[in-house]
């Protein structure tokens, strides 16, 4: 129950021109924050002569980066795309099979011990044998971010669910309101805070996903780069794909976030 | 006369490890056509840590496979993955055993009380053959799983280290410089250890002969094609993958090329299979207790198909 | 709060609940024995349950060895991870201005999949147990970190001014009202934590081991007995829910009020 | 079962023996009224009688009576003067706890009926009832529109608004206002007009396109009153609407809902803890014994409408609240001490 | 800056012309009470009187006063009857709102006095301030025991209950109590033995080791009444410390707390929102202005002790309800439609 949140009418147009002008601000500053922490690692690895097998300068990372970009391009795009495969089709799933769950009480009691049974098991055991059952296709690696995602959307979805007021559920069914009616005005909208905060970890975990599964023999990617430079010892590589692999998850999580502030624009109280 | 697109029979060949030199051939024919030149619309999948080929062979999840070595055939064999192995790659050992030209293990006798790692995915059969050669108990042996890194090595945390000629050594020979190395070869104790076999599945065997010749004609070439351009292969597989290192990889090229022509291979041919050598492997893994019989050896090994091919083709 | 309509949501029975969920994993058992064994499935593709467990058994002296070392890796790390996490949180409470410098930070080194350290822990710590226990700690640390902060953060403002009105100093505060308060969060943190530390382990111990379920698996996968890949799998999964529950059953009894 | 009730007889009358039970006829001659059934409004003075079971109810006002506050008397037959909703015997038990027993009451076209009772006196219980939300016990009677009907049958008939605003917070105020209509199956669009002509008269104009988060709390209240009011049905329930709000800002609500009230013309029962509320605002206040509840007293307001602010300390007003405290006191002791049994709220 | 202000004067004494500014000579020979400095106290009927700036409050009781209800002058020397707290021109301003601004009250030894205003009106900022816990704007002049002081220098020497009860709910009703006496240093044992004794007088016999998820709404407040008390400063701040609870749950929780102050002695400044309230309890009321919030009047509460429930039903407490009333309608419209003014609590 927000006490004091107050119902500005229009805002001032200076404050419209500033609501445009802050964002680029907050993200110079990031920036600057970002160029500071590389600057200071650089100056550290040269004062404190690390070995580049530990750390290594952030310069020569970036001279990689710069010299054979194609790799770590191609690797952003294909990772990037598995993981958006994983993420959407979990996504979908978790949120349909918690809807069902919702629903049909005796199928999600039957069901939902062995959903969590199945989150306990390390997907890289099962690696081997998604490649088996997919071949070495995108839709393996999908397949695996897809493993990682719905659980916790399922969970969150239904947890979203039940978390309906039932004195809000009351009042609409005393307005005459059908069950779908309850669902797509009052339970769903309601589920949808919980449903993003799900969606916001599965970003994170859809990525894992895609990258482990890289691991399964695969030829492009940033699970791959980051394999081959594990075996070759080449650490420079590693630490360059290490960026890149940032660049996306906070890529795709802010995109979540994003998504997540636009359609649960009224703030959720939790 | 080259085949059109929509004649050309899709097929897979999973490698043992990551695209590097050590597949070269395979991706120069690739790149020169030759298995479409065959009619063969091939497709190079890398193998990793968790693979297997052999496995992934036998479930017709990928055609042909470079797998492991005898050992992997063996043990698939062993445990009724219906595998055919239709050409050996390395016809020697690819391991040695390195230690510190100034350090304690100046013979095999020395490494009796000595932490020895070696990576327990084939190279550890080498290891104890080796011991028993030389009657060394295993047990007085400090044997380790390998890490990932050298470093241990050179660092002096490990006496006896397992490299690949190809991989490890040329790692460890750029980073303490090789007169500081004191190599143990398995040959010189009368062991030779087969590795990197090409396998296909009994039913491809069985129902498509021709492909797998076609499939063994094509990577021959591309073989021959790697040897005798050795900086354009390497050009190659850099292309597939760019984070490599050349200078390694052109290392790694001449010593695939020096593995894959030893033995009999001047005589029989690039991919031969001597059964002499496979039944000595064979004995070995018995003995180890990696098997718990014998297989049936002539329905594992098919010298057939790469006998159709003429053997002036085939020499390299 | 209590207000009636909100009880509507019918207290079940347990034990209904509990006998649905059995039956559900004895269907699936049933269901996956009848389809490996009806089909003749190769062991490669899928074992049957009853070989599994048999080889279990068969294996068991190995198979608690493995389970041992990667829980020890997951306990320590695990441990290890929830000081550090709770640790930075802390310091970032009872001194305000580490909050822009140690949050960032974290924020950065969080935005990267946890598994994609592996290549570079295995390098830096090797393949022993060092690098299990750094992963873990790493893995369990931002989780447990995040949600300590979100917890300490979480305190209303106006008990701080009570405490404070009776001149309670910040670590006072810290102690007897930001730690209690944050604790169903830590709480929470540190249960999703349990079965990551598990996996985290095991898949660090597929990339190099000297032991643990995840080398058995990686091995039991090099010599083609897959019998024995699922046989680890069962543990390990029976080894997380352990875990699970054993840090759910001290979170009721630690947590008592919620 | 029946519960000890006092009736009160304001101004001129003579009041008769608390308790009594007073034949129809003798009711008639009485207060002169004409017959119809077993429940008739005075021409006169627009209160209410009733005779059910042992019960008898009459109120009267001394005061003139404005042209604005008739109440249902001033443009209804004798038909509509039968009551709108009548409840005989109404219990309601749950796994452990009867909440309501035996309560009886009946509540006439037009009229506004305000319900006290101490905390978990089963209130809520009852409108949950009414609002065909929750079947009573068998052996329950509820008669809706003249016709005994199960509560589920009132579904969609009777306009509910909980102890809560409960407003969705993703929807504007105008969007929160229409869901009925939206659940009824009007167009959206023709709602969204209608709802947006009526927000000046709840004190929302320029407040349509905001969401409730940006509100004040009483703002929000009136949104999820005007929500209510635009369904429209006979009947009105609100339970507890002001229970949230600060007192202040409570008595301006309280004066803006009978000005609303004044103009819609709807029946309203409506739930309160505050026993200066129930006065202010009801032509009749019934209260409620401590759990399982039933009516202890149903106590007729013979105050003049429209009423401002100033009433409260009208003598009258203050007479009334005297006997309005002295029998909820002893209820309200009842659960006072007893743990769990009023919540904050 | 001086806020507008009325001087009320109850009982015999013929009441000045409103905003009327006596000289201190002529409040003596009014009231006919000793000097004691800028301040006093009538010895005959326990009110206080303040000169300060131009204001002038005067109070007295018609009635005999009761043995127990004597206030401070009962033991107090004329060295005492300077005020415990005294607030001149206090202001607070944040970023983009001026939450007070001239606040001038000042508060005696022993006295209960009841602050009302409507929402967001400051009242809230005005006891943050005054336990410690914010500072005034700069200017603002605070005085306590008679010594100026910065507001900070307050932190643990007054006794502060806010809005909410804010009991930590792993802790027993013991534990929750005891915490002020934890924090000062104290064994624990010894402070649980202490608070143990008192429970029955807070009504809490036999709940000492329930947690308060297992207590009424209207038992944690007595908890949270408990702890204040615990923390044993002669001035007590309690922040409607009866909002959240029903209104009457409330009642019973009055006059419980006006029992406990009899036998205690403190200083007591309460805030409220309710009329009823703030008379029923207060030796004075001081209604605040809408933001930024100002003392709009200041009522004495002539009315007996020890008062019991009838009281909001007697003559005097109706006429006084009617003046607080009458100031407070203007404020609370004020802040009734601005939209984010009353929040939901
Ligand atoms: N669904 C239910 N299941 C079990 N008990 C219930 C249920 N609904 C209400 N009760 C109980 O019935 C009693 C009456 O509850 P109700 O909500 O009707 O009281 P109320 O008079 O509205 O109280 P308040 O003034 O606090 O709103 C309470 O003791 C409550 O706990
Ligand atoms: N820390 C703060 N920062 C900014 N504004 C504040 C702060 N604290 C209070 N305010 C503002 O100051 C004003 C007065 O707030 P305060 O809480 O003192 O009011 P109140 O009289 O106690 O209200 P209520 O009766 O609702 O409790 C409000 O407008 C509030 O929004
Ligand atoms: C986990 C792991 N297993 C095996 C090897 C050994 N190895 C090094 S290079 C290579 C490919 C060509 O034989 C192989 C198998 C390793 N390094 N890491
Ligand atoms: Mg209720
Ligand atoms: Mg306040």
């Amino acid at each position: 129950m927000s006490t004091s949140s107050l119902a500005q009418p229009a805002q001032p147009p200076s404050g419209a021109s500033l609501r445009l002008l802050l964002p680029l601000l907050r993200a110079l500053r990031g920036l600057a924050i970002l160029v500071a922490v590389f600057a200071a690692w650089e100056a550290l690895v040269v004062a404190f002569a690390i070995r580049p097998y530990y750390l290594p300068r952030p310069t020569v990372i970036f001279a990689a980066l710069w010299q054979t970009p194609a790799p770590y391009v191609q690797g952003f795009l294909r990772t990037l795309s598995e993981t958006l495969l994983g993420f959407v089709a979990g996504g979908v799933f978790g949120i349909g099979i918690g809807l069902l769950f919702f629903r049909a009480r005796a199928l999600r009691e039957l069901v939902f011990p062995l959903f969590i049974v199945s989150q306990t098991i390390p997907v890289i055991a099962f690696g081997a044998l998604v490649v088996l059952w997919f071949g070495n296709t995108l839709l393996a690696k999908a397949a695996i971010a897809f493993y990682l995602t719905f659980f916790p959307v399922t969970v969150n979805t239904l947890l979203g669910l039940e978390s309906v007021d039932p004195r809000q559920e009351a009042l609409l069914r005393s307005f005459g309101a059908s069950p779908l009616q309850l669902l797509t005005r009052l339970q769903f909208p309601t589920a949808l805070p919980q449903i993003f905060v799900a969606l916001r970890l599965a970003s994170s975990l859809a990525l894992v996903g895609a990258i482990v599964g890289e691991w399964f023999g695969d030829t492009v990617g940033l699970g791959v780069l980051l394999l081959q430079g594990m075996y070759t010892e080449n650490v420079v590589s590693i630490w360059a794909t290490l960026l890149v692999s940032a660049l996306l998850g906070t890529g795709f999580y802010a995109l979540v976030a994003a998504a997540e502030r636009a359609f649960v624009f009224w703030g959720a109280e939790q | 006369a080259p085949a059109r697109a929509a004649d050309l029979t899709k097929a897979t060949l999973r490698l043992k490890w990551l695209p590097q030199t050590q597949f070269a051939g395979f991706y120069v024919a690739v790149a020169k056509g030759y298995y479409k030149d065959e009619g063969i619309d091939l497709t190079i999948n890398p193998g990793g840590p968790n693979l297997l080929a052999e496995n992934l062979v036998a479930t017709g999840a990928d055609t042909f496979g470079l797998s492991g070595g005898l050992d992997s055939v063996f043990a698939a064999r062993d445990k009724g993955m219906p595998v055919v192995c239709i050409g050996i790659s390395h016809q020697m050992t690819p391991f040695v055993f390195v230690a510190r030209a100034d350090g304690p293990v100046k013979t095999i006798q020395d490494f009796k009380g000595k932490t020895v790692t070696t990576w327990f995915t084939g190279a550890n059969h080498v290891l104890n053959a080796i011991l028993a050669k030389n009657g060394i108990d295993p047990a007085l042996v400090t044997i380790q799983p390998q890490q990932v890194s050298v470093t241990p090595f050179i660092d002096g945390q490990v006496d006896v280290i397992t490299a690949t000629r190809y991989n490890e050594y040329y790692t460890i020979k750029t980073r303490m410089g090789e007169e500081k190395l004191r190599t143990f070869v398995a040959e010189d104790s009368g062991i030779t250890f087969p590795r990197d076999t090409l396998i296909v599945s009994e039913t491809t065997a069985k129902e498509k002969p021709e492909l797998v010749k076609a499939f063994l004609r094509a990577s021959i070439k591309g073989w021959k094609d790697a040897f005798n351009d050795p900086k354009g292969a390497v050009d190659t597989v850099m292309a597939i993958a760019p984070t490599l290192d050349r200078a390694h990889q052109e290392f790694q090229l001449a010593e695939a090329k020096k593995l894959m022509v030893a033995g009999k291979v001047p005589e029989k041919g690039l991919f031969w299979i001597d059964m002499d050598s496979v039944k000595i492997t064979q004995d070995l893994f018995l003995n180890a207790k990696v098997i718990s019989k014998p297989v049936d050896l002539g329905a594992t090994f098919n010298t057939s198909f790469l006998e159709a091919i003429p053997l002036a083709d085939r020499k390299p | 709060m209590s207000s009636a309509p909100e009880m509507v949501g019918t207290a079940r029975p347990r034990s209904l609940t509990l006998q649905r969920g059995v039956l559900g994993i004895v269907l699936f058992v049933l269901a996956w024995e009848g389809i490996a064994r009806g089909f003749h499935l190769p062991a490669y593709t899928l074992p049957a349950v009853s070989d599994i467990l048999a080889s279990i058994y068969a294996k068991r002296a190995v198979l608690l060895t493995a389970a041992g070392f990667t829980l020890t890796e997951a306990l320590v790390g695990y441990v290890l991870g929830a000081l550090i996490g709770i640790g930075l949180a802390i310091v970032i409470t009872l001194i305000p201005p580490t909050r822009a410098v140690l949050l960032p930070a974290a924020t950065a080194i969080n935005s990267v999949p946890v598994v994609a350290y592996s290549p570079l822990i295995l390098l830096w710590f090797g393949i022993g147990m060092g690098s299990k226990f750094v992963m873990v700690a790493l893995a369990v640390s931002f989780t447990v970190f995040l949600s300590a902060l979100a917890g300490f953060d979480r305190v209303d403002r106006r008990s701080v001014d009570l405490l404070r009105s009776f001149g309670a100093g910040r670590l006072a505060i810290l102690w007897r009202l930001r730690l209690p308060t944050a604790l169903p969060l830590i709480a929470a943190g540190l249960r999703v934590s349990t079965v990551r530390s598990l996996i985290v382990a095991i898949v660090t111990e597929m990339l190099g081991a000297y032991g643990g379920l995840g080398w058995v698996i990686y091995q039991a996968v090099l010599q083609i007995d897959f019998v024995q890949v699922w046989g680890a799998i069962f543990v390990a999964s029976a080894a997380s829910l352990a875990f699970f529950g054993l840090i759910g059953f001290a979170e009721k009894r630690i947590i008592f009020w919620k | 079962m029946s519960a000890p009730r006092k009736a009160h007889m304001a101004g001129a009358l003579a009041p008769p023996a608390p308790g009594a039970v007073l034949s129809l006829p003798l009711a008639h001659r009485l207060l002169g009224m004409k017959e119809s059934g077993a429940f008739g409004v005075c021409g006169k003075c627009r209160s209410l009688y009733m005779v059910e079971g042992r019960l008898l109810t009459l109120a009267s006002s001394s005061l003139p009576l404005p042209a604005e506050a008739a109440g249902p008397t001033a443009s209804t037959s004798a038909a509509d003067a039968r009551p709108l909703l009548e409840m005989k015997g109404l219990s309601k038990s749950f796994a452990n706890v009867t909440a309501v027993s035996g309560f009886e009451a009946a509540i006439a076209p037009g009229e506004f009926v305000t319900v006290v009772g101490p905390s978990g006196c089963g209130k809520s219980t009852l409108f949950n009832i009414v609002a065909g939300l929750e079947e009573p016990d068998s052996g329950s009677i509820l008669r809706f529109e003249g016709r005994s009907c199960h509560a589920r049958e009132l579904l969609g008939k009777v306009s509910f608004m909980p102890q809560r605003d409960l407003l969705l917070p993703w929807r504007t105020v105008i969007d929160n206002a229409v869901i009925p209509m939206e659940i009824e199956g009007r167009s959206r669009k023709a709602a969204r007009a209608e709802a947006r002509e009526m927000l000046p008269e709840f004190g929302l104009a320029g407040f349509g396109d905001q969401y409730p988060h940006q509100l004040s709390g009483g703002m929000r209240q009136r949104v999820a009153l005007m929500r209510t009011f635009m369904f429209k049905r006979e009947l009105m329930l609100l339970d507890e609407p002001f229970g949230a709000l600060d007192a202040l800002t409570r008595t301006m609500m309280q004066r803006w809902l009978l000005e609303v009230w004044r103009k819609h013309r709807r029946t309203i029962l409506f739930i309160t803890h505050d026993v200066d509320e129930a006065l202010f605002l009801g032509d009749r206040v019934l209260v409620m014994s401590a759990r399982p509840g039933r009516v202890k007293l149903e106590l007729p307001v013979s105050l003049p409408r429209p009423r401002s602010a100033e009433l409260v300390t009208d003598p009258e007003f203050v007479r009334l609240k005297r006997i309005l405290l002295e029998a909820i006191e002893e209820e309200a002791m009842k659960s006072f001490l007893a743990p769990g049994a009023s919540g904050t709220h």
